[in-house]
């Protein structure tokens, strides 16, 4: 199935809020990080509802915020959220940006970067778009460490990238970013029932929903262009 | 999409500039509601459906269900 | 009085220990942001009792670990507590640092900053001793938007350079260093005591500590060498 | 200190070079216990106490009390 097909089908059932209700939880953080500046532009690469941009234009007043996303559905759905008019929607795929050199100033991803099928050559893609000095926020629950999330391949058909923490600071700096931090944030609102209710649906022992959520969390690599 | 978008946006082929054709506007004049970006390089062509640029390379691009 | 005379004394009463360990609340979770590669030297600025250096040894792997200090007491009792033969201390000031041009790898200095006589031309010195995307993490518990800190300069002969958040941005641009990320570190472990025990000698109200620790905590801004 | 870190150490006021004297080593003849630092460019001399070299500019070092 194609990217596009796949979250054509996620979007239209309502899937993009769900995920933005639980990636909101360690977003939030790496958001706030972000060294953004009045007016600058922000990229929010697989943007799905597009939650990430709605959130720096209220905090940070950036000046543009595009959502770039490969399922049109998913654009669709995240241009009904807002009628900011600094905010804005692309269709489009991570291994051909369409945007030029130099024109971006900070791009954040969360959740989506692992899904691209070149991710060597869309990390270069980021590294020619951004201007120098800019940075790239790329934010994933799905990585080697992260051994929970191992089997979630097996209920996509979209071939998803699984690097450890060292593979994503290696492939950065292969692509031309610096790499200025790189850090795991705790899930720390999620609700996680006592011991007493386990096994769940999803979870044989508490101890392994504790790891999950509160100490692998959400990797953030962040790169800087020179 | 705003007009102003376009002036970052690139033909995600070639990263060369693109041009609006037929474009239509929305009540306030502000923001385009549909038209066509055609590369002034390669001249690939790229639909705005419903105010969003479908900017997918070619080959990624199937008709829009519905 | 001087640095070195303000903070000997200091050392030998002790200071640098409690320092320490309250520090450490914060300062470790910006450690463990720092993209040491093993084998890369790493230079403690305002090193204190050294224990941010000995903490990079052991998890990262870090080649080279030197502490710079403008108290030699400081750098006699941080050297009295490791043999481990690849950490090392220097007696020095920040407004004239005694390293090579790009020398070092990363620059991390907490709660000493802004004792910097001139912490622009500081600024500047660490931008000439890192390599090309190395990465000076500036941790500080004392700055404009921490309301609780600003008495802090009433103790002390020295001094302070009291920055608010965008003024740091600005200041690490200004010197060549491109900002990869800003964030205030919570203090969740410091204990705070119930409402019916205060008012503290230091604290009138419980909203006060709590704000100044779970809240403002330890601003932490990342800049990059291009 | 290590020799090691002679590489990197340079004078705090012309960040030129600096040549080891009178070195005395420790035990392990791995440590340089003490010693003086000297600038190949200003020549301005900086001392190792303790296994610690003190590269203060010169008009901040005081004498070490006791
Ligand atoms: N190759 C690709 N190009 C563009 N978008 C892609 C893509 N592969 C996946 N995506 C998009 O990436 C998103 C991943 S889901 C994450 C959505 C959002 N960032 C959140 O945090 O909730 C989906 O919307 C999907 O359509
Ligand atoms: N101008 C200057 N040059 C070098 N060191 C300085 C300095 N001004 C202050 N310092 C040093 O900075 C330290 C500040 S106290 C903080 C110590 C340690 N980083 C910690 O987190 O606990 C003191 O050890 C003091 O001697």
């Amino acid at each position: 199935m194609s990217v596009r097909a796949e979250f054509d089908e996620w979007a239209t059932s309502g899937r993009d809020k769900g995920m933005e209700e639980r990636h909101w939880h360690t977003a939030k953080h790496a958001l706030a990080r972000m060294p953004v500046e009045p007016g600058e532009t922000v990229l929010d690469l697989g943007c799905g509802s597009g939650y990430a941009g709605r959130a720096l234009r209220d905090t940070n007043d950036a000046g543009r915020l595009y959502g770039l996303d490969g399922s049109p559905e998913m654009a669709r759905n995240a241009a009904s959220y807002t009628d900011d008019p600094n905010v804005g929607y692309v269709v489009g795929d991570f291994d051909a940006l369409p945007f030029a050199d130099n024109s971006i100033d900070h791009v954040w991803s969360m959740e989506a970067f692992y899904y691209a099928a070149d991710p060597e050559h869309t990390l270069e893609e980021i590294a020619r778009i951004l201007r120098p000095g800019g940075t790239f926020y790329c934010a994933v629950n799905y990585y080697e460490e992260n051994v929970h999330s191992h089997e979630w391949q097996e209920f996509i058909e979209i071939e998803m990238t699984r690097w450890d923490r060292t593979e994503y600071r290696e492939a950065f700096r292969e692509a031309g970013l610096h790499v200025a931090e790189q850090d795991t944030i705790p899930d720390r609102e999620i609700t996680i029932p006592a011991a007493a209710e386990f096994p769940l649906e999803d979870w044989d022992t508490r101890e392994a929903m504790v790891e999950r959520y509160r100490e692998f969390g959400t990797l953030l690599t962040v790169g800087v262009t020179p | 999409m705003k007009e102003s978008l376009l002036e970052i946006l690139r033909c995600p082929l070639d990263k060369h500039e693109l041009e609006l054709e037929d474009a239509e506007y929305g009540d306030d004049d502000e923001e385009i509601v549909s038209g066509t970006l055609v590369c002034t390089e390669c001249g690939e062509r790229y639909p705005i459906e419903d105010g969003i640029p479908n900017l997918l390379p070619p080959d990624m691009r199937e008709e829009t269900p519905a």
